[in-house]
């Protein structure tokens, strides 16, 4: 009897989440053992013609990770949603458009500009830029071209489970893979990780006082971090509190703050925005001019805040960049 | 200390002594008054009655021009000057259509006015800039014995009280009592002095005139203080029609600058004193301090 | 953007004690002011979760006030006091996303001060009608665009495979 | 029967009030209605008349019996008004009464606007976020807060101690602070009252020892209140007793100390007699003080400052050893379900209407100087008269200094009419010298008064119609030599008139402490604009405040006279009363709590809570809120950042909820 066909994708990603499947060690036999991996771009040679020919449906699970920002991840992520019985967004760019979406806060030509021409480390005179179509003595070549928007895969396509996480680690992977295997799963659309934020098993909870009343913020690198303190009780910002747990907190172990990767609790509909809430509550003064002064120390909201989150805030995007001018295939 | 300073017709006219002591007495407390370049009239109370919005253009051209050429505290003397350029101040902030209006006009002349020039009164000047005390050291011959009644008159501290109470203002009877003067209780000291009645329904105009020198003389004031060329005129030019009609309340009436200059010891002359209808008596001179 | 009928439509959170307070005497006293606005009632404005006011926008509203009492006047001490905080990073959150300053006002109202809550709500809805839409929905709209189509492009380019029933398996 | 409401349907029922025209004057009544029918869940959509009225409320308990329905929406009124009716009606309903959420389309719709179109839109609109708010409302309790049965008591004129006495004389442990060494206020002041002219002494004195004698009144004068914490039914208080140098318990008021002072003669200006009369630095503030205690004036007293007297009072006082000049300013704390505030009033400073010339012009006085120069126990014996000893042949009385005044005070002090005319008959009782009053318009509505004032008339006191443009000593004519001139339009005789008098009388005007805000703030309070303590309702709750527990009455709140400040007094202990014997208070169930199994325990909402209602829970290494103390501000809910807080009525859902129906296309 088959066994049950899975693949794996990758979209606007760093490799990390491919990175943190091949880091399941001896265990990936296991699943490979379980399983018939049928795509896998960054470990085996299938093509997408080979996904299209096969049936709607058949795969039982695609893992995809990634953030949605190009006309080709968007044709990929509707493609395997039809061949897939369960599409799960892998790690928190197609969980929640990850780092990519901070991407968001700018136009599109702004982003394009910066990396092919005035970024430091450029030099390309002719200001050349990638076209979508070359015609080429009478060939035309296309390349997938850049959206405007970068997405939460849920943006582009109906997504099953969510594994949060940048990356996911071993231990949720294989968790949810067994889940999956078993058929133990939990309601349609859930994050397969705790639904309590990173503090309760934070290794430094015992150390964090009962009142804050931050008077300063510090930047990680701003400040000697003492290793046993909770970060916040240093006045660093920890995103730990408005963070789902499960991770098992290996950056606090590493000595450095929670910058969120797990995403908000299913009751939170914007991660940055309770974060902002229970943090700058807690900052000491009362008058506008002192408690500006303790916030002066957090230079950038959004990428504090929505490190991994932006496309899945409430308000997505700057709200003020142009639209696209016009729908583009 | 530096002004520019916006004089207005009366100082140049009728009110010539009013100048004529008062550049003195600043220049000998040390305060520099810079002539407005191409002032014009501040437009006086009758524009105001015909166009509010064309007379606030005129008044504004001057505050333009004291903001642009600086200094931006403008001294000005009359009182009429002082209440109108106030006057424009306020409507410029308080009403958007004479704003626009003042813009509009000061525009097609390649003008701009953004509010900056305070309009100040030399009693504010002299009390709250210079300091009593720096003028109690001028004083080479207090006005000892010498009762002098305070008199307002209405513009300077109504509506706008900005450096005075409007009912009861005190600066000039602090200024009169350092120059060593006896200051009479006058609670007439703000009450109209027929202004311009005087010439357009006398038995209205002057009987105000009248009120105020028979109450000065009855609390028996050797000369009245004032520090408006209106008053100053309607108090001492219309003597004869008051005996004629009330009977006598000859008192002399001077402005405050004048006595000030007699205190810092400069000869009448100088200070425009013989241009008065009711001569001001000669300061005795056993009054001479030693 | 010019749309002649459009009307601004403001969201305020105002607290029990105060604000909303003030907008009943403001009613009492039949003050008339503009329509813009639809007020939720909260018992404190330090009840007002940051989510509230992203939910509001996000959702269609052309502005959002929120109402509390002066600050050392608050009900339960010091709530207020606790949403300027939240406010201040809030606006700098919000204009870093380039939501325009005018669109989201915090003011104190005492109970009292019911021509208060006609002259910032007139104010306010002058300013956000300067403004024009922010219309959120219609941009997340105009955003997706660039999307539409694509799905049924994918399929056409697609070798027609119907899926055979029995061959789709599960461990 | 649905009283728990979550048995899967959802049926709600919509109701819209007319409140005659003041809502369907502007709103769309039936329009209304007809677009929320429309909406999934809606079972009964209607509009009526008055929905507050018997069988408005009869009408829902009825649907929700007919209609099973498990939901109840009702736009009418503001909540703060009619809320609870409509709980009520629910409930009679059979439903749990907090299935219910109620819009507010009058205060903030049909009253504040005139575009129909514009104003229906709104109430669909704010009707939407309530249909949709109660999806996620839930079966709910009243909770019950314990009433500590003392009540405190703040200002010991007329008004505290009359609200004092009636919660003593029913029993009530009462605490009486008053700021100065004397109760009895203003009141105390006078020499007769209008409009019976009965003796002010006579009628406030009983009242007064009356306080003093009564063992369910503990009294602390010259104290005033410098903490308040807790909420209604459970307020510590802390008040600060200043020192006398004089211990009250030892003191028998024999006063043998004063005569004894080094001081031969009284030199200091007397307090209570308006700085008319003089009193040594050791003295008792008038005769029939209450404490009959005397104290020491520490500015004054060579002992205090100096520590270099003879003390010739200490011998005097001999083996009663009641003064005591180590005395310290002490704190006390008391515990009290209730407080009254009684604080009263101060009189306007004639002195901000230069042109009046008080201060200027030595006859020129204060109704209350009269006052005190009328009384026989005053400092002239009850003799009226000038600063240099004549007595007047006429006195002018000008009405509305510092009141109906845009410059000064914009109310009417209620007072001053009745007032000077009772002072213009006493001096014409006393001096026979003519009497004018000058007024704007004579308000002398109260019981007895309109015809007061025909006595008034009657006895010869002339009333000139016209405000008062000047007081001033300039003479025109001769019979003006020596006399103060009043200029004024005679409104009624139609010109500008000038009118000797030998002495003028300013009806000076009620106005808040200047330190009221001071006070309101530590009673957690509102003031109006004008700086009156803010009631409740100004109809319905004229002596409750927002903050339950705290009543207001008197002079405190507005102007008012002494009838008037009697029933606000009266009515603050019955509603004070009320809540101590009932024993609780029945609170809003919108208290936060935390959902266990969600907290991660990150604290963050622990210090957010000024009543420490929030703990850390140790053992479960999760934070625990204390409902009992949760006030339910909703602060730590918007703060927890794992939304692991929940507020009842206010929960995320329910906000939410009234969002997207708000903003729903109507």
């Amino acid at each position: 009897m088959p066994k049950p066909k899975i693949a794996f994708y990758w979209c606007a990603s760093c490799g990390g989440c491919d990175e943190a499947i091949v880091d399941l060690a001896e265990d990936i036999l296991g699943v490979v053992e379980a399983v018939d991996i049928v795509l896998w771009p960054v470990a085996m040679d299938f093509k997408k013609k080979d996904v299209e020919a096969m049936p709607d449906k058949s795969i039982v699970a695609t893992f995809l990770n990634g953030a949605i920002r190009s006309s080709e991840q968007e044709e990929m992520a509707h493609l395997l949603r039809r061949k897939s019985q369960f599409l799960i967004a892998y790690g928190a760019c197609a969980h929640l458009g990850g780092i990519p979406s901070l991407a968001n806060q700018f136009e599109r030509e702004q982003l394009l500009r910066y990396v092919y021409e005035e970024s430091p480390t450029t030099v390309n005179e002719s200001k050349t830029r990638p076209q979508c179509s070359v015609k080429n003595n009478g060939h035309a070549v296309t390349l997938p071209e850049l959206r405007h928007v970068v997405r939460s895969l849920d943006q582009v396509v109906e997504v099953d489970y969510y594994i949060p996480g940048c990356p996911p680690t071993p231990k949720i992977t294989k968790a949810a893979v067994g889940a999956l295997l078993e058929g133990r799963l939990p309601p349609k659309g859930s994050v397969l990780a705790p639904d309590t934020a990173l503090c309760e098993q934070c290794p430094r909870k015992s150390s964090k006082p009962t009142d804050l009343g931050f008077t300063q913020f510090k930047r990680p690198h701003q400040a000697r971090l003492d290793p046993e303190l909770c970060f916040l009780a240093q006045g660093v910002v920890c995103m730990g509190p408005a963070t789902r747990g499960g991770c098992e907190a290996p950056c606090i172990g590493g000595n450095m703050p929670c910058s969120g990767c797990f995403g908000p609790t299913s009751r939170v509909r914007d991660q940055g925005a309770k974060m902002l809430s229970s943090l700058c509550a807690n900052v000491a003064g009362k008058e506008e001019k002192d408690i500006n002064g303790v916030l002066s120390g957090i230079p950038d909201p959004v990428g504090t805040f929505y490190r991994y989150a932006l496309a899945r805030s409430l308000l997505r995007r700057k709200v003020d960049l142009p639209a696209p001018a016009k729908q583009t295939p | 200390m530096k002004y520019s300073y916006f004089p207005g017709c009366s100082l140049k006219g009728l009110g010539r002594a009013y100048e004529e002591s008062l550049l003195p007495v600043m220049k000998h407390l040390g305060v520099e008054l810079v002539e407005l370049d191409d002032w014009n009239c501040c437009g006086a109370t009758a524009y105001m009655s015909v166009d509010e919005a064309q007379a606030a253009v005129l008044a504004a051209r001057n505050l333009a021009i004291a903001e642009q050429t600086g200094p931006q505290d403008l001294l000005t003397p009359c009182s009429a000057c002082y209440l109108v350029l106030n006057k424009t101040q306020h409507n410029i902030t308080d009403f958007p259509d004479i704003k626009t209006a003042v813009h509009r006009a000061l525009g097609t002349a390649r003008m701009t006015y953004s509010g900056k020039t305070n309009v100040r009164h030399p009693l504010d000047v002299l009390v709250h800039d210079v300091g009593l005390d720096v003028i109690k050291e001028k004083v080479v011959r207090p006005l000892k014995g010498l009762k002098v009644a305070p008199y307002y008159g209405c513009q300077v501290v109504r509506p706008y009280s900005t450096f005075d109470d409007d009912w009861n203002p005190t600066t000039m009877d602090q200024l009169l009592a350092t120059l060593g003067a006896e200051v009479i209780h006058y609670p007439l000291k703000t009450k109209c002095c027929g202004g311009s009645l005087t010439g357009t329904v006398p038995e209205a105009g002057l009987r105000l005139t009248y009120i105020l020198l028979k109450e000065a003389a009855r609390r028996g004031a050797d000369v009245v203080a004032t520090i408006c060329p209106l008053c100053q005129f309607n108090l001492d030019a219309y003597h004869d029609q008051i005996e004629r009609r009330w009977g006598p309340a000859r008192v002399p009436t001077v402005y405050f600058t004048q006595l000030m200059g007699l205190a810092f010891g400069f000869p009448p002359r100088q200070l425009g004193l013989q241009r008065n209808f009711v001569p001001m008596k000669e300061l005795p001179t056993e009054r001479v301090a030693g | 953007m010019l749309d002649t009928t459009w009307q601004p439509r403001i969201i305020a959170f105002f607290c029990n004690w105060c604000t909303y307070t003030a907008a009943d005497l403001a009613g009492v006293s039949r003050l008339k002011y503009a329509p813009n606005v639809r007020v939720i009632r909260l018992m404190c404005s330090g009840r007002v979760d940051p989510q509230f006011l992203l939910e509001a926008l996000a959702r269609g509203a052309d502005g959002v006030l929120i109402g509390g009492c002066h600050l050392g006047d608050c009900h339960y001490v010091e709530g207020n006091a606790k949403t300027l905080r939240r406010f201040l990073m809030l606006k700098r959150l919000l204009a870093d996303l380039g939501v325009e300053d005018q669109r989201v006002r915090l003011e104190w109202i005492s109970a009292s001060e019911g021509d208060r809550v006609r002259s910032v709500i007139n104010e306010m809805v002058d300013q956000v009608r300067a403004l024009g839409p922010l219309n959120l929905p219609g941009r997340f709209a105009d955003w997706d665009r660039e999307m539409t189509g694509l799905e049924a492009q994918v399929r056409a380019a697609e070798p027609q495979t119907a899926p055979k029933a029995g061959e789709l398996t599960h461990a | 029967m649905n009283s728990n409401g979550n048995n899967g349907d959802l049926r709600i029922g919509f109701y819209i009030c007319h409140c005659g025209h003041n809502i369907a004057g502007v709103v769309d009544c039936p329009a209304v209605a007809q677009h929320i029918a429309k909406l999934p869940g809606v079972v009964v959509s209607r509009d009526y008349k008055y929905m507050c009225s018997d069988p408005g409320q009869e009408l829902i308990a009825q649907d929700i019996r007919e209609h099973r329905l498990n939901r109840v929406v009702v736009a009418s009124c503001s909540p703060l008004l009619h809320e609870h009716t409509f709980r009520n009606a629910v409930a009679a309903g059979g439903l749990n009464p907090f299935f219910f959420q109620m819009v507010n389309i009058r205060e903030h719709d049909s009253w504040v606007h005139t575009d129909v179109g514009a104003a229906t839109a709104k109430a669909k609109a704010l009707a939407q976020a309530a249909i949709r708010r109660v999806r996620f409302h839930r079966a709910l309790e009243m909770t019950r807060v314990p009433i500590h049965p003392d009540v405190l008591v703040v200002g010991g004129g007329i008004t505290g101690i009359h609200a004092a006495l009636t919660m003593a004389n029913g029993g009530k442990k009462v605490f009486l602070v008053e700021r100065e060494p004397s109760i009895g206020g203003h009141m105390a002041k006078f020499d007769k009252t209008f409009p019976t002219l009965d003796c002010a002494a006579c009628i406030l004195t009983p009242k007064m020892s009356a306080v003093r004698a009564h063992e369910n009144i503990t009294l602390w004068t010259y104290s005033d209140v410098v903490k308040v914490e807790g909420y209604v039914g459970n307020y510590t208080v802390t008040v600060r007793r200043k020192p006398r140098y004089v211990k009250e318990d030892l003191c028998v008021g024999c006063q043998e100390c004063i005569a004894a002072c080094v001081f031969k003669e009284p030199k200091f200006p007397d307090e209570f007699n308006v700085g008319l009369g003089k009193r040594k630095p050791i003295y008792i503030p008038f005769p029939q003080a209450v404490p009959q205690v005397v104290l020491v004036d520490p500015e004054r007293c060579i002992q205090v400052r100096t520590g270099k007297c003879k003390q010739t009072c200490l011998e005097a006082c001999a083996d009663r050893q009641a003064l005591d000049f180590t005395q310290k300013e002490q704190l006390v704390e008391i515990k009290v379900g209730n407080i009254i505030l009684a604080t009263g009033f101060k009189l306007f400073d004639a002195k901000r209407i230069p042109q009046y010339g008080y201060g200027l012009y030595p006859n020129v006085v204060t109704s209350l100087e009269l006052e005190r120069l009328v009384t026989s126990s005053g400092p002239t014996g009850g003799e009226i008269v000038l600063k240099d000893g004549r007595h007047p042949k006429s006195v002018g009385f000008i009405l509305c200094v510092g009141s109906r005044d845009m410059k000064t005070n914009r109310w009417c002090s209620r007072t001053c009419c009745m007032h000077s005319m009772k002072l213009a008959q006493l001096v014409r009782e006393h001096t026979g010298a003519d009497a004018t009053v000058f007024y704007m318009d004579i308000r002398a509505p109260g019981k007895g008064c309109e015809e007061f004032y025909d006595k008034s008339l009657k006895e010869g006191i002339q009333f000139v119609r016209g405000r008062v443009a000047e007081v001033t000593d300039w003479a025109l004519a001769p019979e003006e030599e020596g006399k103060l001139v009043i200029r004024v339009e005679d409104t009624l005789a139609g010109f500008v008139r000038r009118i000797p008098v030998d002495m003028i009388v300013l009806a000076v005007g009620m106005e808040p402490h200047a330190d009221a805000q001071e006070v309101r703030r530590l009673f957690n309070m509102s003031c109006g604009t004008e700086g009156w303590f803010l009631e409740k309702h100004p109809k319905l709750a004229p002596v409750s405040t927002f903050t339950d527990g705290v009543f207001i009455a008197g002079c405190c709140q507005g102007p008012k006279d002494i009838p008037d400040s009697i029933a606000q007094a009266g009515a603050a202990a019955a509603e004070a009363m009320a809540l101590i014997d009932k024993g609780y208070i029945e609170q809003e169930p919108n208290t936060a709590n935390v959902m266990e199994e969600h907290c991660s325990g990150c604290k963050s909402c622990i210090p957010l809570c000024p009543f420490t209602a929030i703990s850390f829970d140790a053992p479960s290494q999760k934070a625990r809120i204390n409902e009992a103390l949760c006030k339910g501000c909703g602060t730590c809910v918007a703060a927890c950042p794992s939304g692991s807080i929940r507020q009842n009525l206010f929960e995320d859902e329910e906000i939410f909820g009234e969002i997207e129906g708000v903003l729903a296309d109507a």
